[in-house]
């Protein structure tokens, strides 16, 4: 929380919360965590409703910039049947991505974007090719995030350089305090979010207690390793089929992990066409299927689960960090390693890699 | 274009091609006049019938659906409809799971030569799915409406 | 893919209930389709020219036509647009006529029906591929089951064609119902005379091997090639060595045996040949008869048998035999006319069947020519004539006109007055069915100069009065009741299909009706075709008929066989199915399921893989329904192709 | 010695013969254990079985055919090794089957209901069986749960606790807690009008991702990445994120198990929307009992029921028109 700079402070009692967000969904979708069966999932904002603040969300704030499906184009031809040969082509562009705010997204979510901005706004092709479909949602979006008190088993935030109570990539920080929430505004987006009679101006008490907080959730996760060598040590077990094999080993090959995961931002391209009209879909993909890499020749150089693994854990820790100035894309939130049906753990092949490399 | 509002329902048939869509050519012979929701989808044989045809109808838009193969024994492949009893029969007991009221899928055996018969089961089953009306349909993504369309203006 | 529709009017049979402009109008709206009209008769020749050069002059790729079912016209139009240079397989048809126009006259939704018909045939037809048949050798054989006069004429003619044949027959004798007869109508000629050379015929030619006394047990396999199995049943009396001298039945002590040949008109022995000019003329023990089968204790013929032919402990035996193509010439069996309770059921001996009357007027019968009622051997003086015992009459469930009964019940009456110059006869009738060369003339002789009284009524009730029976029936021309004492009634039994008929069909993979009888490729254009490849139908077991028209089928079933087996090759269906063997996993589902044995193990690359036996898959698509993952596919039938014919319904 | 001691000496003993052992360790949750793969007898030792031994470890089995493999499972895994073995899919000869007898497992999402939200159950730092009762360590000091309440539905009806077809078994046989499935949950569930039953289904496949983890838990889905789902040809599915699509996925793996459903419940739990998937296969699964009297993976003699068929069935009866 330290290293950035509060733009505005406000106090909002538990008793006005409803009536805040139903202000906020004004000409916006709020997006906030919701209990849907036996599941919490970040879901538009229903009046009357309050957001689920006791179980963690399953899956990553990540559909509401980069849609699990989305057109980007439909296309249809155009009628004329007096010279059906001649016919030509509308295309139609898709409607511009409305206004929204997650709010009580975690920390570990809104750290997760940062491994989006650069891919999409045209990093490997120094800025020339820019997703304008990322990008405008991610401007029209306000982030709330929503200090965690306790670490989840699986929770790694700070070994990715993340913390429990970090504001990165947010817009505001929202910390429980008796009887409210403090929310401290760091970017000018989220100061607008904050000017409402909804809320009240926050104390410099009221600060102290959540810079408190703040500390007292640092110091609840368990000690960190370092994971300064793991670029290196990846590469090196680059040809190490055993070690790739023996880690795999438990892997199903599902799509689980990437499609919950906040950094995962692979899509696949397809065309659904009824002959006369269509709709060009970019939907999530998955470097875990075996049709992610599959060529037209038939030919497949990712043919096992190790291969895949490899991937998705070497591209986290060391192919990106390689070309962004050493980030991981990872944030430590863990709900790879949670929803996992297997318990497949990304800590766990880290630090084996880092053993094994180090080994050798 | 779509099945005429208010006097058509959505129906599907599918049809083996030796003995029930000949049937359905006897009726026609016959001119064994018939209800006109029903829309066939001829197979070569009801073995060929993946259960899955079944369901995809039912779940993308028709109100009903009918299947016809030749009478056990009779199959112009010998087993096909030996096969198909059991999928079809099997696959009738996803219908409630799913909420789909388990008259809108129907299967019935009708010879080549049994055009009478073939006229029965249209009326019959168009009437059964009449009395139903029109199926609830689970929403497909709005990004697929433009699927809904024959040509641009 | 450039689509081209053509709407046909077929005069007015679809035009008549169909807009079909509109239907063209709205086909050209649809996916890839780049022409599309209208056409008063698509498969008449300026209808089939307009088609080939639309073709051309458009580039088309596909066809659509909509018409006619395609089990009618497929291949007539599959031809034209080959003549245009598209592969066969590119085309496309909607039936508007047999499921549209003909079954409703409501024009609005006949025209929509039409439109969304033609659109899931386009929706298919973007998904068809080329396909090329594969060619297969066949064998130049032919099977023919049933040696009555319609299998005994198709086995000749394709036997005099050079075709090897074998003819399978249930009887110990060939000759079928025909060798029971005693005169043929309208010629009034001697029936043994007529068909005796043609089953010499049959034994002598060298092209022709008889099983006689058996059954066919089981047949595989497709066309060019089936596998037929052959169970000769035991007749205790080894054929090969059996001179037919018939010294056994002189010998046997079971002398009061059921004669069937006589249709129990007489007595037999129980080692018997069924009559003089069986052939084979070998003898037989029928065991249900025979002393030593019953009582243990016998053994006369084989004692007796110069040759020492006879073998009680003789087994049945299985034969297989290939074959290329098959005639079906199981012909006909009386329905059971104990039914009609009002005709005694039964119980009167002197009420009999038409075929025991043929038996007792031949002079090889067991009479000898001689006609003596069954009670008491006393020539008749007054002989009824019932005709339509289970024709025409939907209370025993047999709606249909057996066809000669009017005749042979004519020729009767004619016999009846050559026999007995004294003798009356009435033949009660519903109505005269007569048409055929010389028919009518004959039923009129009948009534004319041999003085037959014809009542046109049913009868109601036969009744036993002292040594005679009371035939009490309507005259419905007079509008009266009339009772005719009768010393003999004579039964014109109708027929039905030969017993185990449909069970025969079950094994060659042909339908049959409601009845039994087989069904034809079509009722007009292929009336011995059936709709399996290789399989021919003649005479009775396809639907009743008399002696010139079974001999004119088993000419004609013979012709298509010749026609089929003239060929070295045959062209195999190309829709088939086919393994992407990318996709496949090799779990084997399709081949514990394939109906043909077609599919087989096989492996890519260290992987198990499957592979079809393209000659013998017969393309059914079980498999395809079966394969999980969709990696065995029917060409034509593929799953993208049905699920685009859904897709055209369900989307709209 | 306690039957997971056995187990962990049986695994040793197996080991010459076999590349691996499978079966379950600690996972990085304290409630749930994760696949273990013994390759040495030293990594025996971490070998865990008993409550949260959830996994079906039957899943992994057809990637070793061709080479011989040992494998630890409860009555539920035995019942879909035998399936695979039924339809071929795996050798007898190359599996190795322990057994044990098994007193019922966790369902992780019950602990979730029963905590109330007193914690996420991913707070949860130490799990332990103190008889009948659960006992929880988390940030708030520790919470007692009934195990009956969280255990999974799944081992109430559990009619084989003891594996069958085992080369090895360890342990003493248990008597299954009930004598017949009832299939009470679909009968409960048809018990709705069927608006409510689509709703449900609608609302549930909303929170689908199309991950694939439910088919990819599955055990008896061997078509793996050649799977309809998101092949083109053929092409069932559109890829859109549509609740339509999205059941017809969960329609196609139900019909696809129709007759081979072992009822072990993966891919229920593996999804991580919590959508359950399980009731439409229980349904086809009750409808292929009553017509053919099978139970895959145990009566497992003769080909499976829609791979074959009765020239007369005398359970279906036709519609009569």
């Amino acid at each position: 929380m330290s290293e950035q700079k509060i733009v505005s402070r406000k106090f909002i009692s538990l008793g006005y919360l409803p009536a805040w967000l139903e202000e906020l969904a004004l000409g916006r979708t709020v997006y906030v965590p919701r209990q849907e069966g036996r599941t919490v999932l970040y879901r538009p904002f229903v009046p009357g409703d309050l957001p689920e603040f006791s179980r963690r969300p399953a899956e990553s704030a990540k559909h509401v910039l980069f849609p699990r499906s989305e057109g980007l184009f439909s296309f249809c031809r155009k009628g004329d049947p007096g010279a059906p040969d001649t016919r030509g082509l509308l295309l139609s562009e898709s409607a511009e991505p409305g206004q929204a705010v997650i709010f009580g997204a975690l920390s570990c979510d809104a750290r997760g974007f940062f491994a989006f901005d650069p891919v999409y706004d045209g990093c490997g092709t120094k800025g020339i090719a820019k997703d304008v479909y990322y990008l405008k949602r991610r401007e029209n979006t306000a982030l709330i995030v929503k200090a965690c008190k306790t670490p989840l088993s699986t929770c790694f935030c700070h070994w990715t350089g993340g913390g429990p109570a970090s504001a990165q990539g947010a817009d505001a920080l929202a910390t429980d305090l008796d009887g409210g929430i403090l929310l401290q505004a760091v970017t000018k987006k989220g100061a607008a979010l904050l000017e409402s009679a909804k809320l009240s101006p926050a104390t410099d008490d009221q600060e102290a207690s959540a810079r408190a907080a703040h500390e007292a959730a640092v110091k609840a996760m368990p000690s960190s390793p370092s994971l300064d060598g793991a670029p290196e040590a990846l590469l090196g077990l680059f040809d190490n089929k055993a070690f790739w094999h023996a880690q795999s080993a438990g892997c199903l090959s599902c799509g689980a992990c990437t499609y919950l995961c906040p950094t995962c931002y692979c899509f696949n391209l397809t065309d659904e066409s009824n002959g006369i009209a269509g709709t060009r879909l970019r939907t999530w993909d998955t470097c875990m299927s075996a049709l992610f890499t599959m060529e037209a020749s038939g030919h497949n150089p990712r043919r096992d689960k190790a291969a895949r693994l490899k991937n998705r854990v070497g591209h986290k820790f060391s192919y990106y960090p390689r070309i962004h100035d050493g980030r991981f894309s990872c944030c430590g939130c863990g709900r790879c390693i949670r929803s996992c049906p297997s318990s497949v753990d990304i800590r766990q092949i880290v630090l084996n890699a880092l053993k094994e490399n180090a080994d050798v | 274009m779509s099945v005429l509002k208010g006097q058509e329902l959505r129906i599907i048939g599918f049809l083996c091609n030796w003995c029930s869509y000949g049937g359905a050519d006897t009726a026609g012979i016959g001119r064994f006049v018939q209800p006109t929701d029903l829309r066939v989808v001829r197979v070569p044989c009801s073995g060929r019938i993946n259960p899955l045809f079944i369901m995809k109808a039912l779940l993308y838009g028709a109100d009903g659906v009918l299947v016809s193969g030749c009478h056990p024994r009779d199959c112009h492949y010998a087993e096909g409809n030996f096969y198909a009893r059991r999928r079809l029969e099997v696959i009738k007991a996803l219908l409630p799971a799913l909420g789909i009221d388990p008259r809108r899928f129907e299967y019935t055996w009708v010879s080549a030569s049994e055009g009478r018969r073939w006229q029965h089961v249209v009326e019959s089953f168009t009437m059964q799915i009449h009395d139903l009306g029109p199926a609830r349909r689970l929403p497909d993504a709005p990004e697929l409406d433009v699927l809904k369309m024959v040509a641009a203006e | 893919m450039r689509i081209g529709v053509f709407i046909c009017h077929c005069g007015s049979n679809i035009a008549g209930t169909v807009d079909c402009a509109s239907v063209a109008e709205q086909a050209a709206a649809f996916p890839d389709v780049v022409f599309s009209t209208d056409t008063l008769y698509a498969c008449s020749e300026p209808g089939q020219d307009a088609i080939i050069e639309a073709i051309k002059e458009h580039r088309l790729t596909g066809v659509v036509v909509a018409s006619c079912t395609p089990r009618m016209h497929e291949p007539t139009f599959r031809r034209a647009v080959e003549r245009a240079g598209l592969n066969r397989y590119l085309f496309e048809m909607a039936n508007i006529r047999e499921h549209v126009s003909w079954i409703g006259k409501d024009m609005q939704a006949n025209t929509n029906k039409s439109a969304e018909l033609v659109r899931m045939a386009v929706a298919k037809l973007r998904l068809n591929t080329e396909l090329k048949p594969k060619f297969f050798p066949v064998t130049k054989r032919v099977l023919v089951i049933g040696g009555g006069v319609a299998g005994i004429q198709a086995a000749l003619d394709a036997a005099d064609a050079g075709l090897e044949v074998v003819m399978v027959e249930r009887e110990p004798s060939i000759g079928g119902k025909m060798a029971k007869l005693d005169k043929t109508f309208p010629t009034v000629d001697c029936s043994s005379c007529i068909l005796g050379p043609r089953m010499v015929d049959v034994a002598q030619h060298p092209n022709i091997t008889l099983h006689a006394a058996s059954e066919v047990e089981a047949v595989s396999g497709y066309v060019g090639n089936f596998e037929v199995t052959i169970r000769k049943k035991s007749t205790c009396v080894d054929w090969s060595k059996c001179t037919g001298c018939g010294l056994c039945t002189e010998k046997c002590p079971a002398k009061k045996s059921y004669d069937r040949f006589n249709e129990g008109m007489g007595h037999t022995s129980a080692i018997v040949i069924p009559f003089p000019q069986a052939i084979p003329k070998k003898a037989g023990i029928e065991k249900e008869h025979c002393r030593l089968f019953r009582t243990g204790k016998c053994g006369v013929c084989a004692k007796i048998c110069p040759t020492g032919a006879v073998d009680y402990a003789m087994r049945d035996q299985i034969v297989s035999v290939k074959v290329g193509g098959i005639v079906a010439a199981t012909g006909y069996d009386l329905m059971d006319w104990t039914v009609y309770e009002e005709y005694g059921g039964g119980r009167y001996p002197d009420v009999i069947t038409s075929l025991q009357y043929e038996r007792l007027l031949s002079a090889s019968g067991p009479t000898g020519g001689h006609v003596k009622r069954p009670s008491d051997g006393r020539e008749p003086q007054s002989v009824v004539f019932i005709q339509c015992v289970g024709s025409r009459d939907c209370s025993v469930d047999r709606p249909y006109c057996s066809g000669f009964c009017c005749m042979y019940t004519a020729k009767q009456a004619i016999l009846t007055k050559d026999h007995l110059p004294d003798s009356q006869s009435y033949v009660f009738y519903m109505d005269i069915r007569s048409p055929g060369k010389g028919y009518d003339e004959f039923t009129r002789r009948v009534q004319e100069e041999y003085r037959a009284r014809y009542i046109r009524g049913r009868v109601s009730l036969v009744y036993p009065k002292g040594d005679k029976l009371m035939v009490r029936g309507a005259d419905t021309l007079m509008g009266t009741q009339v009772e005719v004492e009768a010393d003999l009634v004579v039964l014109a039994v109708g027929g039905e299909a030969a017993r185990g008929a449909p069970h025969l069909a079950e094994k060659l993979r042909i339908s049959y009706d409601a009845y039994g009888f087989f069904m034809e490729g079509h009722p007009k254009l292929k009336p011995v075709e059936t709709n399996t490849a290789g399989v021919f139908l003649a005479g009775s077991c396809q639907g009743l008929k008399d002696i010139p028209s079974s001999v004119a089928q088993g000419s004609a079933a013979a012709a298509k066989v010749i026609g089929l087996l003239s060929r070295d090759m045959l062209e195999s269906d190309p829709q088939i199915a086919q393994v992407n063997a990318g996709r496949c996993i090799g779990c084997g589902k399709c081949i514990s399921v394939c109906p043909f044995k077609a599919i087989q193990e096989t492996e890519a690359r260290g992987l198990p893989k499957v592979e079809v036996i393209e000659t013998v898959c017969q393309g059914c698509g079980v498999c395809n329904a079966t394969c999980p993952q969709g990696a065995i596919q029917l060409s034509h039938f593929t799953d993208n192709q049905i699920l685009a014919e859904v897709e055209a319904l369900c989307r709209f | 010695m306690s039957i997971q001691e056995e187990l962990q000496a049986v695994i040793k003993e197996a080991l010459p013969d076999v590349s691996c052992v499978i079966g379950w360790r600690e996972g990085p949750e304290p409630l749930r254990a994760a696949p273990l793969f013994v390759r040495t007898p030293a990594d025996a030792d971490a070998f865990r079985s008993g409550y949260f031994a959830v996994n079906n470890p039957a899943v992994f089995l057809p990637e070793y055919k061709g080479g011989k493999v040992g494998v630890v499972v409860k009555g539920c895994d035995a019942r879909s090794v035998g399936q695979l073995l039924a339809e071929g899919l795996i050798r007898r000869e190359e599996v190795k089957v322990i057994g044990f007898p098994c007193n019922g497992v966790i369902d992780v999402d019950k602990v979730a209901v029963a905590l109330a939200g007193a914690c996420d159950p991913g707070e949860i730092q130490a799990a332990r069986e103190e008889g009948d009762e659960l006992v929880l360590t988390t940030p708030s000091g520790e919470i007692r749960l009934r195990k009956t309440a969280v255990t999974a539905d799944k081992c109430g009806r559990c009619l084989f606790p003891n594996a069958l077809d085992a080369d090895v078994f360890v342990g003493d046989t248990l008597e299954p807690a009930v004598s017949a499935d009832d299939y009470a949950d679909v009968a409960a569930f048809e018990a709705l009008s069927l608006e409510k039953r689509m709703d449900f289904w609608e609302q549930e496949m909303s929170r689908c991702v199309r991950c694939y983890a439910c088919r990819n838990a599955c055990p008896m889905c061997v078509c793996r990445e050649h799977c309809v789902a998101l092949s083109r040809d053929p092409r069932w599915l559109t890829q859109s994120d549509g609740v339509r699509d999205k059941m017809f996925f969960q329609i196609i793996h139900a019909s696809h198990l129709a007759g081979r459903c072992t009822g072990c419940g993966e891919c229920q739990r593996a999804c991580p929307a919590r959508i359950p998937v399980l009731l439409l296969k229980r349904a086809l699964s009750r409808r292929v009992e009553d017509l053919f009297a099978y139970r895959a993976g145990v009566d497992v003699a003769g080909p499976p029921p829609l791979l074959s068929f009765a020239l007369e069935e005398p359970k279906i009866k036709e519609r009569d028109w």
